[in-house]
């Protein structure tokens, strides 16, 4: 160990820095056409696996599982069931959000995957791991092809 | 084929803060001490080193670039895994197997009172296209995940508060944890609700800590100490990384990387063959997911078996004797180190207040965290046979 | 040393390097991969394990990206792990997968390497200002390139070496790079050309410096009984070998890279290897700029300190030479994804000693092939020997 | 790549079509922040340059003197001794012309940097840093040079209180 360390706690220091770079994400080769299919006609796509018999949601270019390659899409449906929640009481930051955040893991009907979300139009204490759910997509004019076109799920009635 | 053991341990132990040395002299300071208990000299007798670290921890692209100095490996050979430290451990195994290598030495450390945006930094771990737009504190990760393990296996709440109030305590008796408390299951729940189930005190706070450890292959392991403590098996594995596709409820890298483990080490009865365990405990009822996935009791049991008492210091199974992450703090990659040196100490019987009786064999797992499915396993006996 | 197990590459795939691709990461990933697994004749129900390099998080901007591209390489509820040297990763990359296989612990593992350096946007130069020290260096407004610079006039001043000799290396490689359908920078061009391209940091100018890039490699190693059955080609990793130097790079004498002599050796004890230049028969090293293939040729033991020069005037690492350096045409030619890049090198072996590379092909049927990358802050050697 | 492999991997885009917006892409900017705690070595080599002095280590086992000092000597493993002031006078080990700014634009005006040779301390140990009042042309390798300080009011405790290293006259 080191033959002298600071013992007057005035002589700590600290040096500020950071690693902050601009970035651009490309979606990729699935990722293009599902989004594509969002904005353009609000529609959920998915990739199926023929080996497997999986199908995608968000589509993949490629089973996760067997390497196929996945080259059939199938449009599925915007409802599903809730697999599991949570309420989030506080921000990236830490500060406490005036409004928690219902974040849900949502799977949709007859496929392998879904989305992990933000339900809308519930109150946190209604929610329900099981219950149904469908995606509440924002204006044709406003969607720009992001997961946020997607505005949140809310409870099928 | 070529056994390997542990020979030489050394640790700063953990603080919340640790602002009179840089990550450097920290890791200077654990490599001094292990090099000692080993009766090593890094210049002359280690062929190999590595470090485990991940760049947005430390603040710099390459951390690689920042390591040999302080540990002694300049113009020698040494490289970064980037992964928690038992993977290093798992690493380490394989060079020694190869028969090229005799000793090696591992390290990890944290520095996270560095960092002053630890949340943005897991948030950018988040897929980038389907996940990290959405935003919000990514903890939420583990709000999802807990409320699905709770659903399918009945645990309750209060059982995973049984696991904070256990390893608080048995933090108490360790000199290297920072968060020992004595406190009750109703002081956890009462604690602020953060990502619903899970509140503030079911999450490990943050430390600083460094820990290096010498592994020597068998013979050269003999000759260096008379307690060697032999690595019996290592795993290592990992689930999708999608949120989307994965197991919400089961750790299924945990299942896989102990099977891996389990089959090296011979273990045919975890349960009756391993008289402790380090299990990944960064959110409170990951104790218990792991515990199922280690196959230590069937699912759904784990809760019960802890409010029991039998995961306590004096029960049947000791689970986190050390204090786990909730009693001795989250020490970034460091955490699986942490638990392995818990389990080297007890074998080689310098636990101290900790000192579980007759331990012979111990497990030490870990998870890579938010937004992970992968993990780790080792089993470390004193018996090579 | 004695290493019990043989470690033999049965597979090897590329993607087109390119300054942006629309792949994702994992896309990309899973590209190379899934054609290295073809060339071998497996599936992913083989593979024992996997292996990622992949040079910093601040290119493909993803924290622990490692965990991120798991599924494109192939990794799905296997064990995975990740290495990571800096500029060295894509060569060290298949050194891991070597000791994955040689401990006896996997038949079969996959070593993939990827990177995708134009998420950093609109340049990764910004991501490269992160590598250095925060308090000594960062402040003064360090470039990735001045070190660079820094390094090779130090190295031409130390040997008397002129500009024109260095840039021969520039013209070999993107010559060669016009015989590679990956290539992102092929080009025919003359000493002139590199000496007369914009300075950018004297003695560096544009054509002296491989671009920066978009891309994958991967190859499928397997234990000998495995390989055996596999291919009647296979070919194998005899020699591995890796150093550090210290930190503190403004304290050491630049003008040779004593770290990849250092891993050199120590990949040729294992291979057995005692006379680098007649037992070699060809070589990829390291050459994100173009003085840094001599300077790494003098690091291998190819040649002697500041004789690289000489050997590339005299022809004698062209193709047809007695000694090829960069048949594939190297990062200058082929392009520069970082990781990807050095196992790119690792693939051209095995290509080479497979005699699968067609126009690129070193004549004379070649046996023994080294590849090297260089990382870190002129700090890091990898190294592999490989023989048919 | 092999001749066996016919179809290549991999699809092309166009930097300007990401620079106008023709490629759908999703964008970041994430919030990375630290203090790194400096330590015991750096933080006192830091107050000095406040004083404008520059401060090494000395290992008794080899008897080095490092710049930038550290509390362990990298090469025998041990921690260094004591505390040894250097001049603020070196000699230039290598240098560049750089017509590159640090976020890669280009320059006018070239930035000159170097590794100084530092006196007093070990051979080759040098530290980086930028040279001033110097033509490009005149900069030569061994050429002897000193710190330039900044005034010391204005100085904070870091590498740029040098303002950058002249040539002295010999």
């Amino acid at each position: 160990m080191s033959l002298e360390k600071i013992g007057d706690p005035r002589e700590i220091r600290h040096w500020m820095g950071h690693m902050e770079c601009d970035y651009s994400y490309t979606y990729g080769v699935a990722g293009e056409k599902f989004f594509k299919e969002i904005k353009e006609n609000a529609r959920i796509m998915g990739t199926r696996c023929k080996n497997c018999g999986f199908v995608y949601v968000p589509p993949r270019l490629f089973c996760e599982r067997c390497f196929e390659r996945l080259t059939e899409w199938v449009k599925v449906g915007k409802r599903g069931k809730v697999h599991t929640y949570t309420i989030a009481y506080i921000n990236v930051d830490g500060s406490k959000l005036k409004k928690p955040i219902i974040w849900a893991m949502v799977k949709i009907d007859n496929v392998h995957g879904g989305f992990v979300h933000k339900l809308g139009e519930i109150d946190p204490k209604d929610v329900e791991i099981g219950m149904r759910v469908e995606a509440v997509f924002k204006e044709k004019k406003e969607r720009v092809g992001s997961m946020l076109d997607i505005k949140y799920f809310k409870p099928v009635k | 084929m070529r056994e390997a053991a542990i020979v030489g341990v050394g640790c700063t132990g953990f603080r919340s803060i640790t602002p009179e040395v840089s990550y450097k002299e920290l890791m200077f300071e654990a490599a001094t001490r292990a090099y000692e208990d080993a009766g090593v000299d890094p210049r002359r007798d280690i062929d190999n080193f590595i470090c485990c670290s991940e760049d947005y921890w430390e603040g710099f692209s390459i951390f690689d670039e920042f390591v040999p100095d302080q540990l002694g490996a300049v113009l020698r050979h040494l490289f970064t895994v980037a992964a928690d430290g038992l993977y290093g451990v798992a690493t380490a195994y394989m060079l020694i197997r190869t028969g090229a290598f005799d000793i090696i030495a591992l390290e990890a450390h944290s520095k996270a009172s560095d960092i002053l945006t630890f949340a943005d930094i897991v948030a950018f771990a988040m897929d980038p296209i389907f996940n990290r737009p959405l935003g919000g504190h990514p903890f939420y990760v583990a709000g999802l995940e807990m409320n699905r393990y709770l659903h399918e296996t009945k645990a309750t709440k209060e059982m995973c508060a049984h696991v904070v109030v256990k390893n608080k305590k048995n933090a108490l008796d360790n000199p290297y944890a920072a968060y020992g408390a004595n406190i009750t299951v109703d002081d956890v729940l009462a604690s602020e609700p953060l990502f619903y189930p899970l509140t503030r005190l079911d999450i490990s706070p943050l430390v600083d800590g460094c820990v290096v450890m010498i592994l020597a292959s068998d013979n050269v392991a003999k000759k260096l100490t008379d307690t060697p403590v032999w690595i019996k098996g290592v795993g290592w594995n990992s689930d999708t990384p999608w949120l989307e596709t994965r197991d919400w409820g089961r750790a299924i890298y945990t299942e896989l990387a102990a099977k891996m483990a389990y089959k090296t080490a011979g273990i045919k009865n975890p349960r009756k063959e391993i008289c402790l365990a380090e299990i990944d405990d960064r959110f409170s009822y990951k104790e218990l997911q792991n515990l199922e996935a280690l196959d230590f009791c069937r699912r759904g049991e784990a809760g019960k078996l802890t409010e029991e008492g039998v995961t306590g210091k004096d029960g049947d199974l000791p689970v986190n004797p050390s204090g786990g992450l909730l009693g001795v703090g989250y020490p970034l990659e460091t955490s699986g180190l942490q638990k392995l040196l818990e389990v080297v100490l007890q074998l080689r019987g310098e636990a101290g207040k900790r000192q579980i009786p007759n331990a012979e064999t111990g497990l030490a797992q870990v998870w890579r965290g938010i937004p992970t499915a992968s993990g780790a396993v080792a089993v470390l006996s004193t018996n090579l046979r | 040393m004695f290493v019990k197990k043989r470690v033999a590459v049965v597979g090897a795939g590329l993607t087109l390097f390119r300054r942006n691709l629309k792949q994702t990461g994992r896309e990309l990933a899973y590209e190379a991969t899934k054609m290295a697994l073809d060339s071998a004749g497996l599936t992913l129900k083989d593979i024992d394990c996997v292996t990622l390099g992949t040079a910093p998080d601040a290119f493909d901007g993803i924290h622990m990206k490692g965990e991120n591209l798991l599924d494109g390489a192939g990794a799905w509820r296997k064990p995975y792990s990740r290495v990571y040297v800096g500029g060295g990763t894509g060569v060290f990359a298949a050194n891991s997968g070597w000791w994955h296989v040689a401990s006896g612990l996997f038949d079969t593992c996959l070593v993939v390497a990827e990177e995708k350096m134009s998420s950093c946007f609109p340049h990764p130069q910004y991501a490269f200002t992160t590598i250095f020290d925060p308090i000594m260096s960062r402040p003064l407004g360090m470039n990735l390139v001045w070190i660079f610079a820094l390094e090779m006039h130090r190295y031409m001043h130390v040997h008397g070496i002129k500009k024109e000799q260095i840039a021969l290396v520039s013209v070999k490689n993107k010559g060669n790079a016009m015989d590679h359908p990956c290539a992102q920078l092929p080009a025919k061009i003359t000493v002139e050309d590199v000496l007369n391209s914009e300075v950018l940091v004297w003695p560096v100018q544009r054509l002296d410096i491989s671009p920066t890039s978009d891309g994958a490699a991967a190859l499928v190693l397997a234990s000998e009984d495995v390989a055996k059955k596999i291919t009647d080609d296979p070919v194998w990793i005899d020699g591995v070998g890796w150093c550090i130097d210290s930190t503190y790079w403004t304290n050491r004498d630049l003008y040779f890279p004593k770290y990849v002599e250092c891993a050199a050796r120590m990949a040729y004890k294992m291979a057995g290897i005692k006379n680098p230049p007649k037992e070699i028969d060809v070589a990829e090293p390291y050459d994100p700029f173009d003085y840094k293939e001599l300077h790494h040729m003098e690091g291998l033991l190819l040649c002697k300190k500041g004789e690289a020069p000489k050997l590339t005037e005299e022809g004698v690492t062209q193709r047809d030479g007695d000694l090829p350096i960069n048949p594939s045409g190297g990062l200058l030619g082929v392009g520069n994804p970082i990781a990807a890049a050095g196992l790119m090198k690792v693939c051209e072996i095995f290509w080479q000693l497979r005699g699968e590379a067609g126009k690129r092909q070193v004549p004379g049927d070649p046996r023994t092939g080294v590849a090297q990358a260089w990382g870190d802050l002129m700090q890091y050697g990898s190294v592999i020997v490989m023989r048919s | 790549m092999s001749v066996k492999i016919k179809k290549y991997a991999g699809e092309r885009i166009k930097t300007d079509d990401l620079r106008k917006g023709r490629i759908p892409v999703e964008r970041w900017k994430p919030k990375i922040r630290y203090a790194w705690s400096t330590g015991t070595a750096m933080s006192r080599f830091l107050k000095e340059l406040k004083n404008g002095r520059i401060i090494g280590r000395k290992c008794h086992k080899c008897g080095r003197i490092v710049v930038p000092p550290r509390m362990f000597c990298e090469l025998c493993f041990r921690p260094t001794d004591e505390w040894v002031y250097v001049k603020d006078t070196g000699i230039i080990n290598t240098y560049s012309i750089s017509y590159l700014a640090t976020d890669a634009t280009r320059l006018k005006e070239p930035i000159l940097v170097a590794i100084i040779e530092l006196d007093g301390a070990s051979k080759g140990m040098g530290i980086f840093h930028h040279l001033g009042e110097v033509k490009k042309e005149d900069v030569k390798f061994d050429m002897k040079v000193k710190a330039v300080w900044k005034p010391p009011e204005e100085r904070t405790g870091a590498i740029t209180d040098i303002k950058y290293f002249k040539p002295v006259e010999v």
